[in-house]
């Protein structure tokens, strides 16, 4: 039996990120399992690939601070980090060793612009996300024969939501939206009932809100309490609108939102099987999940192809990586300075209690329902 | 009334009191004198159960009291007006007598402010005026009143003449005369040496950790030791 | 505007637990908002549990809260911490890891609501639509805090908090037990939050941090209304809600957020004692 | 502590730790130990300097601050900005971040104390303040708003980015060093007497001809800047800085527990209190890594927070005062 | 030296010192005495500049000092102590003489030699000992220790002696006029009337905030303005049979 391959799980798994640091984790898990149990990586003799799981406690610090500890445990590689300051430290401590890093989430482009040769990013970055969302964005309205003329943008004030109600704003306007107000708010908010009321005054056609999941699940029941009732809910890289927990606890709030983010590619059958493994623990279907799961099968991949644990030859195996065998709507991998150019967000839309793709058209499962009517 | 055996206590490591025996009869006032920092204090905070005794015991009322809290001596009618006053600055003078009948005596809490403010119509006169404002004399008043709101069997009184004009310090010794002449058992520490043996019925003399002297007040007062050391004569 | 009041009042609430402990006794009680969180998770607990409504819960959990914040100060606080200021920031800093880490090990990190027929309902009164719920948080923030103010300025037990605040020796002489009179200080506190969890529920979320977002404000609250004051916390705290609400009208809000600071700057420097406060 | 001794022997603690400290990573290395240790120290040495700073204006000076971020901020910002915006070395740039620091100090404790805030509401104060700047700090563009400001990586000594951790181990030590030789300068000095007694009784101080506004300024303006330059140091480790980090509740909390833990109001207090917290955090994290693997999020922090209980309920007057009590007894 | 010029105070409703005006003669003992609550404190903590009075002037040298902040005084020359004592209560006792010494010696060699001089005068043992654990009595050295090592030129002595039995109080009137000896002017209020006769050349006493009486001891202790507000007849009349005797 030949040495197990360790392999640097990171997520935040305490303090303000700790949710998405566990669906992420449990993404990890599943992979790392999947693998094992197909015999392991075969080029190394069918060598287990072993988990060193680290929690990065939501802040940088204690991010690098485990990037050291794997180091020291022997990893052959890092998966995960989930918010950009921590993917960019670990990274950044990880390149000392020239211990491929591959992000899962972590948007911001910065991460992939450093010239750091041993990271990788197998989502899409931050500009790729905004691009997409408004694209299709526009699809949708022109399809719809153009309903949505005025627009409310409300957004969480982190590094998500801020740059991308900017981006939102200019590009928007450029298309022949009114954009009525751009709406920040902090996280977490305690009360998200002044948003509500200053959408009632407005009446926009469309909002477009992106914030994480207490903030939106506030918004939504007091918008629908208060009887707001735009045109469409389009919602962008938004923590709750693709968040099982939110449609069944929230069925009616949750209706016909819309939302542009990560998410499986619903047509592969192992997305079906891993989320129906998932939701027999008693968990909820999230995009950390299967993101964190082709993560792991990737980097997997480059292993078995580079046939060895040494890390540059991993990385090598990284970088020239064509890799299907993932559940994202990519494609192939193609890693042009570390950043997966095939990787794009899709749109979802809650209906009959369930999260649908309605885009792009590849990867739909569903049509969409817009305008919203009633 | 109170007896005290062999009582040794101290702060940490350092002993201050190796060794005391004394009785308080009912009806007495008993005067404990000695210079500056010999133990007074901590020989009355140990019998308010504030500073823990370390070897000896302590009987009041019948029952043995070394080692129980202070609510419980409370409780049993031992009440020790401390030293520096401790008054509750940030409340009103009123506020700090009700304090007073916090555990005893709370029937009778209307019947006894009245008699404060009678004893004291200064306090009377400052009755919603936050106590830390008062003035030093005034404070020690207020201090004395708090402590006779929880009708006390034993008033521990600890330089209750501090800070006090000669006028009120008679007034003072009028008011333990008379407490006492209604059947209240007093003990009484003060640097007031002369006063205090007058009013005394027995007192101790408490040097290096004992009581290097005791007796009849009238004939500690004529001993020419005591007056060499405490009065200067 | 009037949002901003019934949003304030729920900050009085959370601010009224701490008013007691922080305002009275001065101590920084680090766990407030674990202790938030914690009620909260037992309000969900008792609704999904034994579904029991989140207002029927009060009577259940403002004594058992009350209990948990007794025995906390008597069996943990007290004893690591001697009541040495210092130290029981240290310990109370503890605590809260304890408790919010511990919530996240059995609750984990999902965030929870409650669904209740009533929790959309509104009042319809004219000019403004009016959350039922926040009504409601409204009417008993302020019937807690005449309760409270009642037992501060009438009781014994009140009287006896506020002399332990400042003079425990004194206060041990007149027979206080310092020991039960902090434990009851802190029990008042923890049920106060209970009330405040079960008036949040209803229109609020859940997860093992949810609590930090309100300590912050009901700091602000308690020194606003000055230190220790009941009224005062009541009114600082529907200050500070219609200056959220205001601010984030004008600033947006997150930039609003400031606006809370700024106002609770500019009351300190020109009148240190805050509203209602008496000297220092 | 009798009067008249004094001189070079009061350095040689000092000394003696410096010299301990600067044997650190060679024997990190002879002992086999990967960077975990040598990571962790350095992360240490950044943070004892924001305690240090702390301690000066609440341990010595009795001002407790609650917004110690907001300098810590400063320092990181200033350093980060400087060098992202406006180009300037940051060799250059770290003395100008401790400088801004420092004058925001200054305004800060102006103002507060002017209005003779004290105790708790001095706290609170500055830690309004430290939000004000945050929430500024994530609007702001010239901070990089939400997205924060990440410095290009290009290693070079004159970039203040080196190969080797040492290196920055060894500068950070120095500033370290340098703190505790000017801590204990102060309590060798009028200045420290007067801010000692200001802490203990303000009004007494005032009456013996001590202008307590004058001495409560220096200390915040000393404190001030020895927390920027940890926020400094921060940013040249990280290369990256963002609103929550900056100006965030967690540094305020960080550089007031150390000294606490440590021992408040005395030289070590806060390097001591920073490794132990610090270093009981990871140990938190490895015991319990071992016992149980990693199954259950957030154990290891249980765990650090009754050992945080545990030691204060042992070391009633911090490790410090542990130290002295045993050492006492020895002699 | 020192002249207070129709000086009140006013709290809220309370009239705590009204029109007082007294002199200080350079190289003077002064007592001012009066009952519990007449104003004496309150009128120390305007001489030193703790509170500013409501009307009125206070001159110190000739120059108008109304208003001006302690620590100014402190280092013109004023010091004082307080009768409800405030020590430094985490410091020992000699670092807590020290901070008074800074004021003329900056260097620290400097001042804790001053300052165990000054402890030595007015016999504090144990300097090493933390402040909080001296008994009243110490604290009240403590105070005038304190306040002497700033070398004031008017010291303004609140109730020091009160807590010190007959033989103390004794043995600190000679430290008190070896102060004076040295060239500084005290004002003290004092309940202790032995030492008031023994120490003051002057006496001003005050009632209700008001002055009732002014002149030497020997002519106060027979004035029935102040037998009836202040002394009472048993004092009067020990301190009237003392001074016979003496
Ligand atoms: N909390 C304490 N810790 C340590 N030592 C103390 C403490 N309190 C008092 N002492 C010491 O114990 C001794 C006795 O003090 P105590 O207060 O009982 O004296 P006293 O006889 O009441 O003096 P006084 O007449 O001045 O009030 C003194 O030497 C004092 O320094
Ligand atoms: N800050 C204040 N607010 C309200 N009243 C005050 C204040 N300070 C003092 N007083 C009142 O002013 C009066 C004079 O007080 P002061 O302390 O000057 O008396 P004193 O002559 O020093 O008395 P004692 O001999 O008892 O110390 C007292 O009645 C007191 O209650
Ligand atoms: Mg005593
Ligand atoms: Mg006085």
């Amino acid at each position: 039996q030949a040495a197990p391959v360790k392999l640097g799980i990171l997520q935040p798994v305490t303090g303000n990120l700790a949710q998405d640091g566990e669906y992420g984790r449990i993404g990890a898990e599943a992979a790392i399992n999947d693998i094992n149990q197909a015999g392991g990586i075969k080029s190394l003799g069918g060598a287990k690939i072993e988990m060193v799981f680290g929690d990065a406690r939501s802040n940088p610090e204690a991010g690098t601070q485990e990037v050291e500890r794997m180091n020291g445990e022997g990893v052959s590689a890092i998966v995960g980090g989930f918010a950009s300051p921590i993917c960019l430290a670990a990274s950044q401590a990880a390149s000392r060793y020239d211990l491929p890093y591959v992000v899962d989430v972590g948007v911001s482009d910065a991460i992939v612009s450093r010239g750091l040769k041993n990271t990788f990013r197998f989502g899409p970055g931050f500009g790729t996300c905004t691009r997409v969302a408004i694209e299709n964005l526009v699809k949708l309205n022109d399809a719809a024969g153009k309903p949505a003329k005025t627009v409310v943008l409300v957004h969480e004030d982190g590094l998500f939501g801020t740059g991308l109600a900017k981006l939102m704003n200019e590009r928007l306007s450029a298309l022949g939206f009114q954009i009525l107000e751009t709406i920040p708010h902090p996280t977490p908010a305690r009360d998200m009932s002044n948003v509500a009321l200053r959408i009632r005054a407005l009446n926009p056609d469309l909002v477009i809100p992106s914030s994480y999941y207490g903030e939106f699940v506030l918004l939504a029941r007091t918008m629908q309490q208060q009887r707001i009732r735009p045109k469409g809910i389009y919602a962008v890289l938004n923590g709750a609108a693709s968040n099982f927990r939110f449609v069944k606890e929230f069925p009616d709030a949750a209706s016909n939102v819309m939302d542009c983010n990560h998410w499986a590619d619903p047509r592969k059958p192992k997305t079906a099987e891993l989320r129906k493994q998932v939701e027999a623990t008693g968990r909820f279907w999230l995009y950390n999940t299967p993101l964190n799961y082709s993560c792991v099968k990737l980097v997997a991949d480059a292993i078995e192809r580079a046939a060895s644990r040494d890390r540059t030859k991993i990385i090598e195996a990284l970088a020239a990586s064509t890799f299907t065998d993932h559940i994202m709507p990519y494609g192939p991998t193609r890693f042009e300075n570390g950043q997966n150019m095939g990787a794009a967000p899709v749109n979802t839309q809650i209906q009959g209690g369930d999260i649908k793709v309605i885009f792009p058209a590849e990867f739909a499962d569903a049509k969409a329902v817009f305008p919203v009517t009633g | 009334m109170l007896s005290v055996e062999g009582l040794v206590a101290g702060y940490g490591g350092t002993e201050i009191l190796r060794g005391l025996t004394m009785t308080v009869e009912p009806g007495e006032i008993v005067a404990v004198l000695g210079s500056n920092g010999v133990g007074k204090t901590t020989l009355n905070k140990v019998l308010s159960g504030i500073v823990p005794a370390g070897a000896g015991q302590v009987r009041f009322a019948g029952e043995v009291i070394t080692g129980a809290s202070p609510q419980a001596i409370v409780d049993l009618g031992l009440i020790h007006v401390p030293e520096g006053r401790k008054i509750f600055p940030n409340m009103t003078v009123r506020e700090n007598l009700v304090l007073g009948s916090y555990r005893r005596a709370r029937g009778n809490r209307a019947a006894n402010l009245e008699r404060v403010f009678e004893t004291f119509p200064r306090l009377r006169e400052r009755d919603r005026q936050s106590a830390g404002t008062l003035s030093g004399g005034e404070q020690q008043m207020l201090a004395i009143g708090r402590g006779l709101m929880g009708e006390p069997r034993l008033l521990i009184l600890d330089e209750p003449s501090l800070g006090l004009s000669p006028l009120l310090v008679e007034e003072m010794f009028q008011l333990i005369r008379r407490l006492n002449a209604d059947g209240l058992a007093i003990m009484l520490v003060e640097q007031n040496v002369m006063q205090s043996l007058d009013v005394a019925s027995r007192a101790f003399i408490l040097e290096n950790g004992i009581f290097a002297l005791h007796g009849q007040a009238s004939e500690l007062a004529a001993a020419p030791d005591l007056r060499r050391a405490y009065l200067g004569m | 505007m009037l949002n901003g009041l019934l949003t304030g009042a729920v900050y009085a609430l959370v601010a009224l637990g701490l008013t007691l402990v922080y305002g009275v006794l001065h101590i920084i009680n680090f766990a407030h908002g674990a202790m938030l969180t914690l009620a909260m998770f037992a309000v969900l607990m008792v609704h999904l549990g034994f579904g029991l409504d989140p207002y029927l819960a009060i009577p259940v959990l403002a004594p058992l809260f009350f209990l948990v914040g007794y025995l906390l100060q008597r069996l943990v606080i007290g004893p690591a911490s001697r009541n040495d200021d210092s130290s029981i920031l240290l310990v109370t800093l503890g605590l809260s890891i304890v408790l919010e880490n511990g919530l996240l090990a059995i609750f984990r990190s999902d965030t929870r609501s409650l669904t209740l027929d009533y929790s959309f309902s509104v009042l319809d009164i004219g000019v403004a639509l009016l959350s039922l719920p926040r009504v409601v948080g409204f009417g008993v923030a302020v019937l807690v805090a005449g309760g409270l103010w009642a037992i501060l300025a009438l009781t014994d037990t009140g009287k006896a908090i506020r002399a332990v605040a400042k003079e425990k020796l004194g206060a041990a002489l007149v027979g206080i037990d310092v020991n039960h009179v902090y434990a009851v200080t802190f029990g008042l506190g923890a049920a106060t939050l209970a009330i405040a969890a079960c008036l949040l529920m209803p229109s609020f979320y859940v997860n093992p941090r949810v609590g930090n977002a309100f300590v912050l404000v009901a700091f602000t609250v308690v020194v606003l209304g000055g230190m220790g004051s009941i009224p005062g916390a009541l009114l600082g705290g529907l200050i500070i809600g219609v200056v959220e609400s205001l601010c984030g009208l004008y600033l947006g809000e997150s930039l609003g957020q400031i606006g809370i600071f700024l106002i609770f700057i500019l009351v300190l420097l020109v009148r240190p004692t805050g509203l209602f406060g008496a000297r220092a | 502590m009798t009067a008249g001794r004094s001189g070079l022997s009061d350095f040689l603690p000092i000394a003696v730790v410096a010299l301990a400290l600067a044997l650190l990573p060679t024997g990190l290395t002879l002992a086999g130990s990967t960077g975990t240790l040598l990571n962790l120290a350095i992360t240490i040495l950044i943070l004892s300097l924001a305690a240090q700073g702390w301690n000066i204006a609440g341990g010595y000076g009795g001002q407790f601050s609650f917004g110690h971020a907001a300098f810590f901020g400063m320092g990181a910002y200033g350093q980060a900005v400087l060098q992202a915006r406006l180009g300037v070395n940051p060799w250059v740039a770290l003395p100008l971040a401790v400088t801004l620091g420092s004058l925001v100090g200054l305004g800060i404790g102006y103002l507060a104390f002017r209005a003779r805030l004290r105790g708790s509401y001095f706290a609170l104060v500055t830690l309004a303040f430290a939000e004000v700047f945050r929430i500024l700090a994530n609007a702001a563009p010239f901070t990089g708003g939400a997205a924060g400001t990440l410095l290009p990586l290009d290693v070079r000594p004159a970039n203040f980015q080196f190969a080797a951790r040492e290196t920055f181990f060894y500068l950070a030590l120095v500033m370290v060093v340098a703190v505790l030789v000017l801590n204990r300068l102060i309590e060798r000095s009028r200045f420290g007497a007067y801010l000692v007694a200001v802490r203990e009784n303000e009004d007494a101080a005032r009456s013996l001809g001590v202008d307590t506004l004058a001495v409560k300024l220096k200390a915040i303006a000393l404190s001030a800047a020895i927390t920027a330059a940890s926020g400094a140091l921060y940013t040249q480790k990280f290369l990256y800085i963002d609103a929550n980090i900056a100006f965030g509740s967690w540094i305020s909390v960080e550089a007031l527990l150390a000294p606490i833990i440590g021992g408040i109001g005395t030289v070590f207090g806060p390097l001591v209190g920073t490794a132990t917290l610090l270093g009981l955090g990871e140990l938190a994290k490895t015991g319990i890594h071992a016992a149980f693997g990693s199954a259950i999020p957030g154990i290891d922090l249980i765990l650090y927070g009754v050992l945080l209980v545990a030691a204060i309920a042992f070391a009633p007057q911090g490790v410090m005062g542990l130290v002295a009590r045993l050492t006492r007894g020895g002699r | 030296m020192l002249s207070v010029e129709a000086v009140s105070k006013r709290f809220g409703g309370l009239l705590a010192v009204s029109d007082v005006t007294m002199r200080v003669a350079p190289g003077s003992i002064s007592g001012l005495i009066g009952p519990n609550g007449a104003g004496k404190t309150t009128l120390f903590t305007m001489i030193s500049g703790f509170e500013r009075p409501t009307s009125g002037r206070i001159l110190f040298d000739g120059r108008d000092i109304t208003g001006t902040a302690p620590e100014v005084l402190a280092a013109a020359g004023i010091a004082r102590t307080f009768q409800i004592v405030q020590p430094f209560a985490g410091l020992s006792v000699i670092e807590n003489v020290a901070v008074g010494a800074y004021l003329r010696h900056p260097g620290r060699r400097e001042a804790l030699a001053r300052a165990e001089a000054v402890a030595d005068l007015v016999g504090l043992g144990s300097l090493g000992q933390p402040a909080s654990s001296l008994t009243v009595a110490g604290r009240k050295r403590l105070e005038l220790a304190r306040a002497l090592a700033t070398e004031p030129r008017l010291l303004l002595l609140d109730e020091v002696l009160a807590g010190l039995n007959p033989s103390e109080i004794r043995d600190i009137i000679p430290v008190v006029q070896a102060i004076r000896a040295s060239g500084v002017t005290i004002l003290m209020i004092e309940h202790v009337m032995q030492a008031v006769m023994s120490l003051c050349e002057h006496v001003h006493v005050i009632a209700n905030g008001q002055t009732i009486a002014s002149g030497a001891p020997s002519a106060i202790v027979g004035d029935p303005k102040v037998v009836e507000a202040y002394l009472g007849h048993g004092a009067a009349e020990r301190l009237a049979g003392r001074a016979a005797h003496g």
